[in-house]
């Protein structure tokens, strides 16, 4: 069933809360001189967003605002992540001695409509919504990236960051206009009907299906549409860095799996999933070799790193492709294990660049010596948690990110698509060197005669321990988590 | 031959489509070769119209309804927002820059 | 060898020198911090002569049985029980075992006594103590084990000893390298003897019989009759593989070089371990399978030649060397080959009769010598000795008692056993053998009597801070003397040969060694006795003009002397052979090994290393970075990988772009060229 | 209490982490008594599981499951039977022993007893568990503590050996990772219980895969499985090429953690081949193990010792007689008889004693003089001699001396190795040789031979240096002379292991 | 063969389109390439009112030739002093450009012919802009939302990102 506008009001709860907490900001900003408010204010509108969306389980899905959004568990799923990482990243910002410097009022209006923007990548049920959403987020990412006054490597990186997602924006909506032209709508029912009985031609459909996942890798940021991404995280402010490597990676994740699946496939028998387009292209030949491009390409580049922010920002991009992998076993297995990942890649990689963040704070440096003995320095917490992720981020047990790399593996060793297998164990064999490197600075490496004592900033170790004690329980007791993104797989499209 | 020249005289989706297809194509043609930043975004302005043009062409052959015009109107209109965003970051650049060579101005690099 | 006699008493033979070896081993510093030396000296002692006592006790228990069934066994605990493989420790007595247990304790039990003397003044007695009671232990463990893996437990065990009382005074390296060179030949000879286990015991379990037990493979010795390996009879490779142990052990060719070194130990240990015993458990052994060793003709052939080369070949060299103990240990060996080569001409009981009374004489030359060096002051070259008949009388008489015995002087023990063996020689027509072994007991009394005449007689060449100081030994080592020299005399007559009586041994060997006697005319045994007679003799006179006649100089070097004699001098340099071909072949193989691990890997690492660092180089970006091992190597190469993506990441929004279009293109040109 | 005896045996010395993590870090005897508080009970709980344990059955014992991901059917499945409970016995007895020997640690002392007790956890736990995740986690928890302990508290190029070890490892590592998950959906219905995984063995198919260069070889699903496991196991072991990360480990790691490396993470190897590709791949262990495990065995017996008589280093020397003496094992293994797997398991347990005693006593020395070349010393037996007692009876065991522990097992693995290959059993044998020689060339070149007046006044070896070393010495001589006290405890499930593949075997 | 006047204006304007998007994309001078763009929107816009679709024709004419156009005029001028005669334009890599560009174009069109696009029956003309209004205020009431806060958040944005910097 799908409702009209009036009737979807009351389904739409979150976004209404999220829309209304922007605008309240935007007022806030002209009458309040203690921009620290605002921080509280959005921090404050999250969480009643976080609630509204919890309270929105268990209403039978729907279609919103005539078959514009759907409403499912699906789309529920990343409204939660996105409000999760809203969460974090505000409260990172509250300690973060970059953030101090910029426009606290327009920051936070910004930010949170980035995370709106994500809401409809995630819940859009066609692909103009999916258009929409993602150029909201990327203006705002382009805002947020330039927003360091005075900062060539901000400005930069805005700029690097607007002419790619330019193109790569404007190339997948070219993509959809094909589309268009071939389903004669951009509903995903409709293109899905459309593919059941071949509509347009295989050619075509490959040319409008690349461009589009031109737009959607380059929100994902997986090769070869990821290059803007160690530019625009090295230039970006670090709690946005820290929000945009989760969040919009996330998102890309949910408007991928949203129109790869169930526009253009058709799910058969248990959870296994077929697509429609394409009986001649082996599709999932191309989404391997772009998987393993993109983590290989990821890998190789992150070795040698010196600036920590860009080490992650490959790292980011060897997980894209790891997340990848899920895609091409085209069953319900690999989804789970996709959503899976997600959650834990946000809760690891957010505590990865807090850690960063909080070494900044105290050195304003982001290379690699500046965490030469961080352990000995006085900052022997952060170091432990930072060893944590990356660790976890390495794939090593007990913790989450082993969890959601074996998962991954699973479904495509269950696939037998052992070659993507090996490749991916390789890669993860090579990612241990740079994340041990990490550590081994942390802890191996004596401090530098000028190495100063490092303070951890006081707002940011609750947050900090909460994200590490989650990375490790999840990797030990990670049953709920695996039955929550099973449970987000529903679809609702007719 | 005759096919083709009648090919050519009664316009059809095609024409229309080819013609977005030549914009599209130059304006990826410049934003590969240009170094100055707003010509690189004039690049990508022409490549949402060709977009646009797509669509509206589709909702004149094809479906017959004004869905692809108001998927053209969103196009402009985000097209208009880019660009305000864009050249404001351009300005920002020039004033720390001092030029808009996207060449000069490449200190994020490894 | 049915119904054995179980008993409970022959574990204590065994274990009484083990407790003293505990209790000195473990505490003996301080007992002799706190009670003195003599406290240490009865604890060692007093096991040694507990342990001969039970064997006289097991030797009457042999007795009072019927000849035929002189068995007894004593079952302690089951070692290792492995399926088919279960091996007891326990312990076996019968006629030859008796025997040994005697002249091991009870010879060992004298050289304790005579080492309470000899040792009195080193600071660590204790431990010398302790080490001679393991040995003790290990010995009897050997001759009294059961089965061959507890045999070899205590072949190990007096191997080690051995290593550890030749290199007793560790201070000084010629020691401990001596010792290590023992340990090591010996090693080596167990790793035949080892090998020579295993093939036994699988061919047997192979016909259903999984056994070492020595009575056991005594009696399937038939189930190997065609058993094959390698196109070779089973029988024949297991008996040359235990025979290289034997030649490890009983210092026999080519594994005899560790011997004459072994002589830096204390001269008591020499005459124990090098002379009486340890070196005496190949000959054991084969006599103890001799079932075994009967069945396999070749390997008896071969041991037989061996015995005869190395009688030969010691015996050479013996002729030249000054150092008195030296000479003895040449001496030793070349007995030992008398023995090995009755083995050899399965003369059993005739070669264990040799072991006997050689243990008595030479045991006697050994303390005696032993008594000299210790009047000398630890003075062994014979150049500077002479004239000691009239400072030391007692050390003089006994061993010439010792010196008459080896040198085959009619009515002595060694002449009686000597002669059997040459008489089975040539009964089992091995004239050319026979021949040689006669020559042998020529250059015998040769060397041992030009010893007697540089020691004894003529002037006295020491220095006269020595010559002041020369004194007889004390009692504590002189009646140890004057008991082996009386066994060198007496204990001959228990092999008299056929014609004056026959031989008691022989028939106490009876059930063990079945002697076979054809009958040979008296007039033969006599024309072969007075051959052997003949030669000993030629060797005395020879000894007597060379060595009396013209007394030597206490500086005679052998480069005065012509080549034949320095090579002799120089025990045709087989040390030196070795040294090069073995050692520094095995250090060689090592220092290969190491730089295999080190430099082979290490040059295919330098090589990926170089290609990455061209590589980097070409990127202007890599730096060159410890290469260690493969490891490295992939990690370079990834490096170097990784840089050359890195390169792509110029910054330049255009060559981004270039990226993104040129993907996409190359994704359209697959799909229409390849897909459609 | 008795149910749970094995999840206390595993989660005591994590409890003991926790509370180390809670005491003031200044604290530093504290923390150590703690720390030895926390490995006792597992201790005592071992001495107990030895005395209550049931010799004659093969099944496993002191099993305790519960459902942990029921949506993956993963169970928190633990168990012990003969193979295991000798190697846990040795894990609880070497941890006890190693707080101890790590007691003159003093950087980070908070730090490194924590990640020690973690440590403990790990190696326990792959000794117990039977789930196949829990396996692999307990597996890799080992990891990072080791990585740590190693780069922290090692030596100068601590850094190196500890992220060389930390990669040989993790390649392995991943490796089993690939060959579990296949295992897992290969079950019908997929289970990664262990035990449930060797009943089903004849599941995995053996018949020759499609893909080159398998179907070359020959390979089915079954050997390429077997070859993934094997290759994670080799390097644990290590097996020859795998075995250059040990000596670099070795010399880097501080004492406590040599003894722990050698004693028991370089067991782990080979008790996972027999646990797991044993039993669960009988056919291709039967294809594969025959002759390549055998050579593999000896070739690292000769090479190791080899290595090792050409090293200057004590401990390197060490560590390579650990490669040379992890060749038995690996012999034994392949022998596919009771002689020779039970051999080789004794030789995992002696080895484990042996060379602990070994690198204790290298520690001794280096807390003393500060290095280890070994021609920089002599005549240490004059100087120290019950110093000098211990290190004899260390080395003559390790020579494999009859009487001492070493002896039985290398004469049980030899002696199964003959029936099937006896041209290598005498290059194995040799290794009686080898061993001899450099054992006894170290020796002579550090204990005897004139005094080296440099160290003239090194003190004596103290009471609890001599604490350590004790236990392990008198077990040495125990299991030598009464080598029933672990042959009984092994025999059942070992022959058990072994005819599940004999009767594969061509 | 005879040749409707329409299609000799479609083509004539194409020509005005590809041409003019022609000099922007190959000219040298900014100035002229930003100017150009008027051609090719308008002659884009000239399109649109072949197609029936007025009412975009009308936006885009006021957005696009009214909006974007000087808003890129403005930022030329601002970033380039008037003084200097040659104001830069470089391009680099004409070469590999074309070559990808070519290849690509090829491609498009290759496809463009081969697809079978859904088609109509019969191509009406009725004025749309009553139709349009009433869809964004219905159906496409959310988007039409969203692209408002689009909207505001770009003029934040770009009031934001451009304004000089006093901080205290």
């Amino acid at each position: 069933m799908d409702l009209g506008n009036l009737d979807s009001i009351k389904l739409f709860h979150p976004e209404i809360v999220l829309a209304g907490t922007i605008i309240l900001l935007t007022i806030l900003d002209l009458v309040v001189a203690n921009k620290r408010l605002l921080a509280y204010v959005g921090l404050a509108g999250c969480l009643v967003a976080l609630g509204a969306t919890a309270e929105l389980y268990g209403t039978e899905p729907t279609l919103l605002f005539h078959r514009m959004v759907a409403l499912d568990n699906f789309a529920l799923f990343f409204k939660v992540l996105t409000l999760a990482a809203l969460v974090a990243a505000i409260w990172m910002s509250i300690g973060s001695g970059e953030v101090k410097q910029v426009h606290l009022g327009e920051y936070y209006i910004v930010l949170l409509t980035c995370g709106f923007g994500m809401f409809f990548m995630a819940s859009g049920n066609n692909l103009l919504m999916a258009y929409l959403g993602l150029e909201l987020v990327s203006l705002t990412s382009y805002i947020l990236t330039g927003m360091l006054p005075h900062n060539r490597r901000s400005a930069e990186a805005a700029l690097k960051y607007l002419i790619y997602g330019g193109v790569a924006s404007g190339t997948m909506i070219y993509g959809m206009s094909w589309v268009f032209g071939m389903a004669g709508s951009l509903d995903y029912a409709a293109i899905n009907a459309a593919m059941a009985e071949g509509g347009g031609n295989q050619t075509g459909l490959f040319i409008a299906f690349v461009f589009i996942l031109a737009g959607f890798g380059y929100k994902m940021a997986f090769a070869p549409f990821h290059m803007w991404s160690p530019d625009v995280y090295q230039g970006a402010p670090t709690p946005f860095t820290g929000f945009l490597s989760v969040a919009s990676n996330a998102a890309g994740v949910a408007i991928l799996i949203r129109f790869f699946y169930p526009a253009v496939s058709t799910l058969g028998q248990e959870g296994s999933w077929t697509f429609q387009a394409f009986s001649a292209v082996q599709w999932t030949d191309l989404l391997v070799a772009l998987s393993i491009v993109t983590m290989t390409w990821g890998n190789l580049s992150a070795l040698n790193q010196t600036n920590v922010k860009r080490l992650l920002a490959y790292s980011g991009i060897a997980h894209a492709g790891y997340i990848m992998m899920g895609l091409v076993v085209l069953n319900n297995d690999g989804l789970t294990a996709m959503l899976f990942y997600a959650v834990v890649y946000l809760i690891m990689n957010l505590g990865a660049f807090l850690v960063v963040m909080v070494v900044a704070n105290a050195t304003g440096r982001e290379d690699m010596d500046a965490y030469r003995g961080l352990a000995w320095r006085g900052a022997a917490f952060p170091a432990v948690c930072m060893a944590v992720f990356v660790f976890s981020l390495t794939g090593l047990p007990p913790l989450a990110g082993f969890i959601g790399k074996l998962l991954l593996f699973a479904a495509i060793i269950e696939g037998q698509f052992y070659v993507l297998a090996v490749a991916a164990l390789l890669n993860t064999v090579i990612s241990l060197y740079y994340y041990a490197r990490i550590a081994k600075t942390m802890f191996l490496d004596d401090p530098g005669p000028d190495d100063g004592p490092v303070a951890a900033t006081a707002s940011a170790v609750p947050l900090l321990g909460a994200l590490m004690v989650l990375t490790v329980v999840l990797g030990v007791y990670w049953g709920p988590l695996l039955d929550y993104s099973a449970g987000s797989l529903g679809f609702f499209m007719k | 031959m005759a096919a083709y020249l009648a090919s050519l005289t009664n316009v059809g989706l095609e024409h229309y489509l080819v013609v977005a297809g030549i914009l599209f194509a130059l304006g990826i043609y410049i934003v590969l070769t240009r170094r100055n930043a707003i010509s690189i975004l004039l690049g990508v302005e022409l490549i949402l119209n060709s977009a646009g043009l797509n669509y509206v062409a589709f909702s004149h052959f094809s479906t017959g309804a004004v869905d692809g015009q108001i998927y053209t109107v969103f196009i402009i209109m985000l097209a208009a927002s880019e660009a305000a965003i864009g050249l404001a970051i351009v300005l920002a650049i020039y004033q720390l820059f001092a030029t808009i060579d996207v060449e000069a101005t490449e200190t994020l690099k490894d | 060898m049915d119904n054995p006699v179980q008993t409970d008493f022959l574990r204590w033979i065994v274990l009484f020198p083990l407790l003293g070896a505990a209790v000195n081993g473990l505490l003996g510093a301080r007992i002799q911090e706190r009670m003195g030396k003599r406290m240490v000296a009865v604890i060692a002692c007093a096991p040694v002569t507990l342990s001969f006592l039970f064997s006289l006790w097991a030797y009457g228990r042999l007795l009072g049985l019927p000849a035929k069934e002189r068995f007894l066994i004593d079952q302690f605990y089951t070692w290792i029980p492995m399926g088919s493989f279960s091996v007891d420790v326990a312990f076996w007595v019968d006629p030859l075992s008796a025997i040994m247990i005697l002249v091991v304790s009870g010879i060992g039990g004298l050289i304790h006594f005579y080492s309470i003397g000899y040792m009195h003044d080193d600071r660590s007695m204790w431990r010398y103590f302790a080490y001679l009671n393991l040995f003790t232990f290990s010995m009897l463990l050997l001759v009294t084990g059961d089965n061959l893996l507890v045999m070899f437990v205590g072949w190990e065990g007096v191997g080690l000893c051995s290593w550890a009382l030749i290199g007793f005074w560790y201070g000084d390296h010629t020691n401990t390298r001596a010792g290590n060179k023992a340990f090591i030949v010996n090693r080596i000879g167990d790793f035949g003897f080892v090998l020579g286990i295993f093939l036994l015991y699988w061919t047997l379990s192979g016909q259903g019989q999984g056994t070492l037990a020595f009575r056991d493979i005594a009696h399937n010795v038939g189930l190997l009759a065609n058993a094959e390996i390698w196109g070779v009879a089973v029988v024949t490779v297991v008996t040359i593989l235990l025979f290289i142990g034997a030649t490890g052990k009983s210092a026999q060719i080519p594994l005899y070089v560790w011997l004459p070194d072994a002589m830096q130990g204390p001269t008591p240990v020499s005459a124990l371990i090098h002379a009486a015993t340890m070196v005496t458990a190949g000959v054991y052994m084969i006599a103890r399978l001799n079932e075994l060793f009967s069945a396999a003709p070749v390997t008896l052939g071969i041991i037989a030649a061996i015995g005869a080369a190395t009688a030969f070949f010691a015996a050479t060299i013996a002729v030249t060397q000054n150092d008195i103990k030296r000479v003895l240990a040449y001496s030793t060996i070349s007995q030992l080959g008398y023995m090995f080569l009755a083995m050899g001409v399965a003369a059993y009981a005739a070669g264990v009769f040799h072991l006997l009374t050689h243990a008595f004489f030479k045991a006697c030359l050994f303390l005696g010598s032993g008594s000299i060096i210790h009047a000398m002051q630890g003075e062994q070259d014979m150049r500077q000795m002479g004239g000691l008949r009239k400072v030391m009388p007692a050390t003089f008489w006994t061993f010439t008692v010792g010196v008459l015995a080896i040198a085959g002087t009619p009515f002595l023990a060694g002449f009686f056993s000597k002669d059997a063996i040459l008489w089975q020689a040539w009964a089992t027509h091995n004239q050319v053998l026979w021949g040689v072994a006669v020559f042998v007991a020529g250059l015998t009394a040769f060397y041992m009597f030009r010893q007697f005449f540089m020691v004894f007689f003529g002037q006295c060449r020491a220095d006269h801070h020595v010559q002041e100081h020369l004194h007889e030994s004390p009692k504590i080592m002189t009646w140890p003397l004057w008991i082996l020299a009386a066994g060198s005399v007496v204990i001959g007559y228990v092999g008299l040969p056929a014609f004056m009586g026959g031989s008691l041994i022989d028939g106490w060997l009876d059930p063990v060694i079945h002697a076979h006697h054809e009958h040979h005319s008296v007039a033969e045994e006599l024309g072969v006795m007075s051959v052997s007679i003949a030669a000993a003799a030629a060797g005395v006179a020879l000894a007597y003009f060379l060595y009396y006649v013209r007394t030597p100089s206490r500086d005679e070097s052998p480069e005065s002397k012509g080549v034949p004699y320095r090579v002799l001098y120089n025990k045709y340099y087989v040390d030196e052979v070795y040294q090069f071909l073995f050692v520094g072949g095995t250090l060689l193989l090592a220092r290969v090994g190491a730089a295999f691990d080190r430099y082979i890997i290490d040059t295919i690492v330098d090589g990926s290393a170089r290609l990455t660092t061209i590589i980097s180089w070409i990127n202007g970006l890599f730096d060159n970075y410890v290469v260690d091992m493969l490891v490295n190597a992939v990690a370079n190469v990834t490096f170097a990988i990784g840089n050359n993506f890195r390169r792509v990441q110029t910054g330049n929004i255009n060559s981004y772009l270039y990226v993104v279009v040129g993907a996409v293109v190359v994704a359209l040109i697959v799909k229409l060229r390849y897909w459609s | 209490m008795t149910e749970h005896v094995l999840s206390y045996m595993v989660f005591i010395p994590l409890a003991g982490m926790l509370v180390v993590l809670c005491l003031p870090s200044g604290r530093h005897d504290l923390i150590r008594w703690v720390s030895a508080a926390a490995t006792v009970p597992p201790l005592l709980l071992g001495i107990w599981l030895y005395a209550n344990f049931d010799t004659t059955t093969t099944s496993m014992q002191f099993v305790e499951r519960a459902a942990w991901i029921p949506a993956f059917n993963i169970e928190y499945y633990v168990g012990v039977d003969g193979l295991s409970v000798s190697m846990v016995l040795l894990t609880a007895l070497l941890s006890f022993l190693c707080i101890f020997a790590s007691w003159g640690i003093d950087k980070g002392v908070k730090g490194y007893f924590a990640l020690f007790l973690l440590l403990d956890t790990g190696m326990t736990g792959v000794f117990v568990a039977l789930d196949f995740v829990l396996f692999y986690v307990f597996w890799e928890v080992m990891l990072l503590p080791m990585y740590f302990l190693i780069g922290i508290w090692g030596g100068p190029r601590k850094e190196y050996a500890a992220i060389k070890f930390f990669l040989y490892t993790l390649l392995g590592s991943v490796l089993m990772l690939v060959a579990i998950l296949a295992l897992y959906f290969y079950s019908e219905p997929n289970t990664f219980d262990m035990t449930k995984l060797m009943d089903r063995s004849s599941l995995y198919s053996t018949e020759p895969l499609a893909m080159w260069p398998f179907n070359v070889w020959g390979w089915g699903f079954q050997h390429v499985v077997w070859m993934a496991l094997f290759i994670g196991f080799a390097i644990k072991i290590p097996a020859f090429p795998f075995h250059t990360w040990l000596p670099d480990a070795h010399v880097e790691a501080p004492t406590a953690i040599s003894v722990i490396l050698a004693g028991i993470l370089l067991k782990m190897g080979t008790y996972g081949i027999l646990r797991i590709n044993y039993p669960m791949l009988p056919e291709a262990t039967a294809d594969l193990a025959f002759w390549f495990l055998a050579a593999l065995g000896a070739w690292n017996i000769v090479y190791g010792g080899l290595c090792a008589m050409a090293q200057t280093d004590m401990k390197k020397l060490v560590a390579y007689s650990s490669v040379s003496h992890m060749g038995y094992v690996m012999l034994g293994m392949a022998a596919f008889n009771s002689q020779g797997i039970n051999g080789a398991v004794l030789q995992m347990f002696n080895h484990g004693c042996i060379t602990a005693m070994l690198f204790l006593l290298v520690g001794v020395i280096y807390d003393r003089a500060h290095h280890r070349e070994i021609n920089g010393f002599g005549g240490l037996a004059g100087i120290m001699p019950v110093y000098a007692g211990f290190t004899a009876l260390a080395f003559f065991a390790s020579m494999g001396l009859p009487g001492l522990s070493g002896f039985v097992s290398e004469v049980l693995v030899l002696l199964g190795a003959w029936p099937k290959y006896h041209a290598l059993t005498i290059i194995a044998a040799l290794g009686i040789v080898i061993t001899a020689g450099y054992m006894l060339w170290m020796m002579q070149r550090v204990y005897l031979g004139p005094p080296n007046e440099k160290y003239r006044d090194l003190p004596e070896i103290n009471g609890r240096e001599i604490f350590t070393l004790f236990p392990l010495g008198v077990i040495v001589v125990i299991v030598g002379v009464y080598p029933r006290v672990v042959l009984d405890l092994l025999q059942a499930s070992l022959n058990n292991i072994n005819q599940m593949v004999i009767s594969h075997l061509s | 063969m005879d040749i409707s006047i329409d299609v000799l204006i479609f083509y004539l304007v194409s020509l005005v389109v590809v041409g003019s998007a022609c000099i922007v994309a190959f000219s040298r001078n900014i100035v002229h390439s930003a100017f150009s763009l008027l051609g090719t929107f308008g002659g884009v816009a000239g399109l649109y009112v072949f197609l029936g679709a007025d009412f975009v024709a009308a936006v885009q004419v006021l957005i696009y030739v009214g909006g974007i156009l000087v808003l890129i005029l403005f930022a030329v001028m601002l970033t380039h002093r008037i003084s200097d005669i040659d104001i830069t334009n470089r391009t680099v890599g004409r070469i590999p450009g074309l070559v990808a560009v070519a290849v690509f174009l090829g491609i498009l069109v290759y496809a463009i012919g081969r697809t079978d696009w859904v088609k109509v029956k019969e191509v009406a003309f009725e004025p749309t802009t009553a139709a349009i209004g009433n869809l964004f205020l219905g159906d496409y009431l959310l988007p039409f939302q969203i692209a408002a806060v689009v909207l505001l958040v770009a003029l934040i944005g770009a009031i934001t990102l451009s304004r000089k910097e006093i901080k205290e």
